[in-house]
């Protein structure tokens, strides 16, 4: 069946609509966005075809007892026979899952940056760049492609941050990009160890995963992996990056960074750190269990003291991807299976988060929480999805938000040791800071008396509207009918963790 | 045939090549630290003659090859001094420390 | 070491001139110094049987090298002039640097003494006027006739390179060559 | 689930129930509130009422339907809504969302759906020239939908959900008038302080799931889950067998949102938002919430005497401490919201009485518990849309501008007297038979103690509401009454409640009791207590005495009006009463002083100042590094030869002849 293609194109489609933006006059601001409305709204429809085959392929299958994930829609072709390095794309539930994720938020971004005016062409190609790299780092089941993907999706957002950023956006940019770019050094050195150490001169994950590494390989390179992947999921010490990248990155770049690529790190522990290394994983997650503690305790705290509106929902991103690894480093089924929901919660309530931020920001030209007022009416339809997109943040049910944290919990607390416990614990309690920092936020902006000088605010355009509604639908879709993602999960989730169950006990 | 042994020659020539090398690192006239350079090359003409006296299977050519390193020597110091009387011209002055250019 | 007079002086010949060299203030004295070095130099070859390179060591060294450096000397050096004077930490470092090598070498001299001492005698007149003529002029496998002629197109090069570099420019007044001085 | 075929239709269709509010909600919230707000009122009522009618009709064949039954608990429909375990494990832990029908969710199914009715009519009247109204209507319809949905709840994780859906709701209606700085105010703290209790509520479920391994009431409430759940669980912190931590952090949800003694703080300012709001939700449902987890959880409850000690504390103190208060307040919501505080502490404190010294449990304190909910929704919504009336005549809430409204509003003025008497506990009135039979299940299971306070808080009840009563209609009127008329639209229900308010009491007593005769509560231990005659007789004497007090106080000849309304010059201990014992000015306190600037500012200042100032010291040490580097490039010869041969030299000694 052509699938395989179909899967391939979902990343080549960016690439395209950059290709075809070089064409287009420098001023045609219009055409350069229409280009990318029909290219991602196309990738969007790829998308969800793929979902709805992806989900009869895999309709009543029997729970996954090996512990090889199963890829659908694969396509395995060599690239450089020299190091036996394949182009092998293949999606399991989670793959799927992010890539729709990801179409979605492009979608909304594309929208949501319809004002940008200046060097509009170079802006879009960056962002299919990056788009295409996300694209590929989540199909691509070969180290090596993985890294090279991951890379393509890091480094645009120098440029995208340094150019269209707004405040100290040179020493965010230059900041972000380090740090990343540190990371992605560490994971070098771990992919490279993985090839080396596993004498089979492969890097396809599938095979290397069930090749027995020894304890004390295991034991070194898998922090060198963890906190290489790490590092984009805002882990404890090394989250500082996200709050100034985000709070300078333009909307688009915003959306598109905390609601996909710091995905990317919990998506890489999981389909490399744990799946390849699952003694190391076994062995080292009791301690790191304690920074990712403090993520999620920590980030509502700080974000409680901000003003900014972008640093607040940095910090808010810091603490929920907090909850991510907290997922992963339980060891536990359910665990795993909610760190996964939680990535895609998290993706679409970010994405909203910043693009009505934008938005918001397009008119009032002020992020400071302080001085805003009463915008509830003034602008009725951003207020009620700000309101909305805070609840779905503090895990309402019927938004997604709950649904992933009650999974991760709920699996947190099945990892019968103390420090476990205790960190579920505290998780579990710090729903309620979350809860203060969010209605504070809303409330400082949305309700209370209008300063005069907002008199005249408009409500959301036609774009606007469209970019939001598609995120909504995503936060309602996923809160009000779990269902359909947990069972897709299942089938991607049981082998990793018969994986770490077999590691567990031998 | 003289009592002295080659090595007694090598430290001679040790001897000079440091005295040479103290200059050369001393001096600020640009010229003294030629004549320096010219003596550390003295010193390594008289280990290739005191090698090619003392143990070479083919001593002609040992001493041969002293002669031509004395003539390369030549031809170089003859340059190096053009070098110097041009640079003095334009620059008043041969103190190394004041001719820093290069620096980073 | 049954030290053996005549070396020992020509030895402390030298070293007194290498000191002079390296220490004089005045450049002047020092290249004079130098020329009692060279001077003592080609009386060691010719304590090592090396007429012909006593000889080549006087004619081009003394005779050629130096002068030309005398005559730098005097034409860069303006009368009167403060001679340099280079910083007391300086000279130390130099000292300690030469010292080091000194220290280095004369350690892997000593080293190999027992190798040294063993292939001591060679015939005497080994580098006498007629092998090196022969050596260097026969076209032989052997010979260096080669090397003979491509000395002479280096010393030619020099030559000529030296004329154009050091020649005074010509007196014509164009205005880039005014700016440039 | 029974066979769905046998079942009548209203059974097999209770989802029904649901879908009517969610439907009002969709409908107004999308549609109406933009374009026709006029419309959002009425068509939000008729679904009211189709709602209300279902109800009454679901009630009543599940009534036939059970008869049989154990506990006369049905679950006519369900579905599995999220598993959490893997698919094909012995037991994946499944959450579905259905109904659970039983004698209390039943009887809370028809209070709910009855109130909401009247609620909705009587806002037809209250909201009419609101311009905000197209956004009240959905709002109200959400709020039922979540509240039927959490008596309805088949498992404690529905529960949770809809839970929160009320809390949401509650935020929502609080924060109605949000340009008014005060009750955005009052909606944040309310959603926090709920919040706040139910994050434990959420930790109880968690460990009860992964002691119990499911969700459903029938298996928590089991014989088999209280041994489970004796085994002691690690919490990280401390290590403790799992029931009475469970247990407590379960009930834990129940305190913030029932709004006990402690986390009260919230209820009197919800009273910001629209009377009719606080007439449905702080009155009659929303508040009731924790009592009715209560009675939900309650054979596990029971099986820990340390919580239900807990309970029937908690439920007595801030019965006694809202009266207390309630007696000094000006402000007539905050008066009516104190007594929801007090009634609830009294409805709380049953529960927890009906645990006989013993061990085992009187049956008797568990329906009075329910019978006192049922009564005191009726009078108590009653109380609120009369409170309603009155501020939309009087302009606003405060006593002092009222009085004297007995000539123009006679109709409110009948049902205030109704619903007074009935919450007073005077005899033919349903606050009689419902108050008096928890202070009598109290006595009869044997806490004296608890029986008193009962008794004395109703003496105190009595009290503050003939106090609220006489100085809102009787007196001269104490501000202009030219415009002052009864809303058609708001008195018909006042006037419909006031019947349920007045014979409730007779005519339910019966049907309570052969709904929780002893046999139906399947594992718990049932006991018969000492019958305590004397109660009914003393609680009526102290009830007829707090309302002739008043009388004479605020109403009798000599009355003082002016005296009794004015609260500045008062004995401290008056003035400490008025200002609600600085609870409130507490909380602020530890939120805003150690939480905001001991706590977060510290973090905020670690998180800029030293996690990210290591960060930039890594960028400026890696610039330092490279200007000293720099340094040397200094253009001298001398340095440049020095390292030369300096570089030569160490290389020799490195290879190995360091050491001659």
């Amino acid at each position: 069946m052509s699938s395989p293609l179909l899967l391939s194109a979902i990343w080549v489609v960016p690439l395209l609509a950059a290709f075809a933006t070089l064409f287009l006059k420098r001023d045609d601001h219009l055409a350069v966005k229409l280009v990318h409305a029909v290219c991602h709204g196309g990738n969007l429809l790829l998308a969800i075809s793929l979902l709805v085959s992806f989900l009869a392929e895999t309709e009543g299958a029997l729970p996954a007892s090996g512990t090889v994930t199963q890829l659908h829609f694969a396509m395995d072709r060599i690239w450089i026979p020299a190091l036996n390095i394949h182009y092998n794309v293949g999606v399991d539930g989670l793959s799927m899952l992010m890539i729709l994720l990801t179409a979605m938020i492009i979608f909304a971004g594309v929208f949501a940056s319809w004002g940008i005016r200046d060097r509009a062409r170079e802006f879009f190609i960056l962002l299919d760049l990056l788009v295409a790299g996300v694209y590929g780092t989540f199909m691509s089941f070969d180290l090596f492609a993985l890294f090279l993907f991951y890379e393509v999706a890091v480094l645009p957002m120098y440029l995208l941050i340094g150019v269209w950023g707004t405040g100290r956006k040179e020493y965010s940019a230059m900041k972000l990009t380090l740090m990343l770019v540190a990371g992605s050094a560490l994971l070098m050195g771990g992919i490279l160890a993985l090839y080396f150490g596993s004498h089979l001169q492969t890097f396809d994950l599938n095979v290397l995963s069930q090749y027995p590494f020894p304890r004390s390989f295991q034991r070194l390179f898998f922090p060198i992996l963890f906190f290489g992947f790490g590092v984009l999921s805002a882990i404890f010490p090394f989250h500082t990056w996200s709050p100034d990248g985000h709070a300078s990155a333009p909307t688009a770049v915003s959306m598109l960074h905390a609601g996909v690529l710091m995905k990317l790190g919990g998506y890489g522990i999981l389909r490399v750190a744990m799946y390849v290394l699952p003694e190391g994983a076994t062995e080292w997650f009791p301690w790191l269990i304690l920074p990712i503690a403090v993520n999620v305790a920590y980030g509502p705290f700080v974000a409680l003291r901000q003003r900014d509106l972008k640093y607040i929902t940095a910090y808010s991103s810091v603490s929920h991807l907090g909850l991510v690894l907290l997922g992963l480093a339980v060891c536990t089924f359910t665990g795993i299976k909610g760190s996964a929901m939680q990535m895609i919660s998290h993706g679409l309530l970010t994405g909203l988060f910043f693009a009505l931020i934008g938005m918001i920001y397009g008119r009032t030209h002020t992020r400071n929480v302080d001085e805003m007022g009463g915008l509830m009416k003034r602008m009725p339809f951003l207020g009620v999805s700000f309101v909305l997109a805070g609840f779905a943040g503090l895990g309402l049910p019927g938004l997604s938000g709950f649904v992933a944290e009650s999974t991760i919990f709920l699996g947190a607390f099945e990892n019968p040791s103390a420090v476990v416990r205790g960190c579920t614990v505290v998780a579990i309690l710090s729903i309620v800071t979350t809860a203060v920092y969010i209605l504070r936020a809303a409330n400082r902006m949305l309700h209370g008396p209008l300063p005069e000088r907002f008199g005249t605010l408009t409500d959301a355009v036609w774009n606007e509207r469209l970019a939001v509604i598609v995120l909504l639908i995503g936060l309602f879709g996923m809160g009000l009918f779990p269902g359909w993602i947990a069972d897709a999960l299942d089938g991607s989730v049981a082998p990793l963790f018969n994986n770490l169950v077999r590691a567990v006990v031998p | 045939m003289t009592g002295f042994s080659l090595s007694a020659v090598l430290v001679l020539a040790a001897l000079l090549f440091a005295v040479g090398l103290y200059g050369l690192l001393s001096r600020r006239n640009l010229i003294g630290m030629l004549l320096c350079v010219e003596l550390m090359l003295n010193a390594a003409n008289v280990n290739l003659v005191a090698f090619a006296r003392f143990e070479s299977g083919d001593p002609a050519s040992g001493a041969l090859l002293s002669v031509f390193s004395i003539a390369i020597a030549g031809a170089e110091m003859a340059v190096a001094l053009a070098i110097l009387v041009a640079m003095h011209r334009r620059r008043r002055t041969l103190d190394a420390d004041e001719l820093n250019e290069l620096q980073g | 070491m049954n030290a053996d007079p005549v070396f020992l002086a020509v030895a402390a010949a030298m070293v007194a001139g290498a000191l002079g060299t390296a220490l004089c203030k005045n450049v002047l004295h020092a290249a004079l110094s130098l020329v009692l070095c060279f001077f003592a130099t080609a009386i060691l070859y010719l304590l090592l049987h090396a007429e012909f390179n006593a000889l080549a060591q006087t004619m081009v060294y003394v005779g050629g090298i130096l002068v030309f450096m005398v005559f730098a000397i005097l034409m860069t050096s303006r009368l009167g002039e403060k001679d340099l004077e280079s910083g007391a930490g300086r000279r130390a470092a130099a000292l300690l640097v030469s010292g080091a090598f000194l220290f280095a070498v004369v350690q892997a001299v000593s080293g190999a003494e027992e190798l040294l001492s063993l292939r001591k005698a060679a015939n005497e007149g080994f580098a006498s006027f007629g092998d090196v003529g022969r050596l260097l002029l026969s076209p032989a496998e052997g010979g260096q006739l080669v090397a003979f002629e491509l000395a002479t197109a280096l010393l030619l090069a020099a030559l000529v390179g030296v004329v154009a570099v050091a020649r005074r420019p010509a007196p014509k007044s164009d205005p880039e060559e005014e700016e440039r001085r | 689930m029974e066979n769905a075929a046998a079942l009548p239709f209203a059974l097999r269709h209770v989802w029904i129930v649901l879908a009517l509010p969610l439907l009002s909600f969709v409908l107004n919230g999308l549609w109406t509130c933009r374009k026709k707000e006029s419309w959002s009122g009425p068509i939000s009522t008729v679904l009211a009422g189709a709602n209300w009618i279902f109800g009454t009709l679901c009630v009543w064949q599940w009534w036939k339907a059970s008869a049989g039954l154990p506990g006369r608990s049905m679950v006519p429909w369900s579905f599995d809504w999220l598993t959490f375990g893997q698919l094909g494990t012995f037991r994946p832990l499944t959450a579905g969302i259905g109904a659970l029908l039983d004698p209390i969710s039943a009887m809370m199914v028809f209070v709910v759906a009855t109130i909401a009715f009247f609620v909705h009519v009587y806002s037809i009247g209250y909201m009419r020239e609101d311009p905000a109204r197209g956004r009240f209507f959905p709002l109200l319809s959400l709020f039922a939908f979540a509240m039927l949905g959490l008596v309805l709840a088949t498992n404690v994780f529905q529960m949770y959900v809809f839970w929160e859906l009320v809390g949401v709701s509650s935020y929502q209606l609080i924060g109605f008038w949000y340009h008014k700085p005060s009750a955005v105010a009052a909606s944040k703290k309310a959603f926090i302080v709920t919040r706040f209790a139910d994050a434990f509520f959420l930790l109880g479920i968690v460990v009860l799931a992964w002691v119990v391994r499911s969700f459903d009431f029938s298996v928590l409430n089991s014989a088999a889950a209280a041994e489970a759940l004796l085994r002691p669980v690690s919490f990280g912190f401390f290590e403790a067998p799992a029931l009475p931590v469970a247990a407590a952090l379960v009930f834990a949800g129940g305190w913030g949102k029932s709004a006990m003694f402690p986390l009260h703080i919230w209820l009197p300012d919800a009273m910001e938002g629209p009377t009719p709001v606080s007439s449905i939700i702080h009155s009659a449902t929303m508040v009731v919430a924790g009592v009715f987890l209560s009675a939900r959880m309650f054979p596990l409850f029971s099986a820990v005497p340390s919580v239900m000690g807990l309970i029937a504390f908690v439920g007595a103190f801030t019965a006694a401490f809202a009266a207390v208060v309630a007696i000094a307040q000006q402000d007539i919501k905050r008066i009516l919201a104190f007594s929801t505080l007090s009634q609830i502490g009294y409805m709380l404190f049953a529960l927890g009485a009906a645990a006989v010294c013993g061990g085992g449990v009187l049956v008797a304190g568990y329906s009075a518990s329910m019978f006192h909910v049922f009564t005191h929704a009726f009078f108590k919504c009653l109380l609120f849309l009369v409170a309603g009336s009155v501020i939309h005549v009087a302009g606003n809430n405060m006593l002092s501008c009222m009085g004297g409204l007995r000539t123009k509003m006679p109709l409110t003025y009948l049902s205030a007297l109704a619903a007074t008497l009935a919450i007073s506990g005077i005899p033919p009135f349903s606050g009689f038979w419902s108050k008096d039979e928890i202070v009598a299940s109290a006595f009869q299971a044997g806490h004296p103690v608890l029986g008193t306070v009962g008794l004395l808080v109703g003496a105190l009840t009595a009290f503050y509401m003939f106090r609220f009563f006489f100085l809102i209609f009787h007196g001269e009127a104490r501000s202009d009454r030219s415009h002052a008329h009864e809303d058609r639209w708001m008195t018909f229900p006042i006037v419909c409640l006031a019947i349920p308010s007045l014979c409730a009491g007779i005519l339910a007593k019966p049907l309570f009791e052969s709904a929780f005769r002893p046999r139906l509560l399947p594992w718990v231990q049932a006991v018969e207590g000492t019958h305590a005659a004397f109660v009914p007789v003393a609680a009526t004497l102290l009830a007829l005495l707090g309302a002739v007090a008043a009388w004479f106080l605020y109403c009798g000849p000599k009355a003082d009006v002016a005296r009794a309304l004015d609260a500045e010059h008062r004995p401290a201990w008056y003035r400490l009463v008025y200002r609600k014992f600085c609870i409130d000015e507490i909380w602020l306190f530890v939120v805003r002083r150690i939480l905001f600037e001991r706590v977060a500012a510290p973090i905020k200042w670690f998180d800029r100042k030293i996690v990210d100032g290591a960060m930039n010291l890594v960028g400026k040490s890696v610039v330092l590094a490279g200007w000293c580097v720099n340094a040397l490039q200094n253009g001298s010869l001398a340095t440049a030869l020095a390292f030369a041969a300096g570089g030569f030299i160490l290389v020799w000694l490195l290879a190995g002849n360091l050491f001659p």
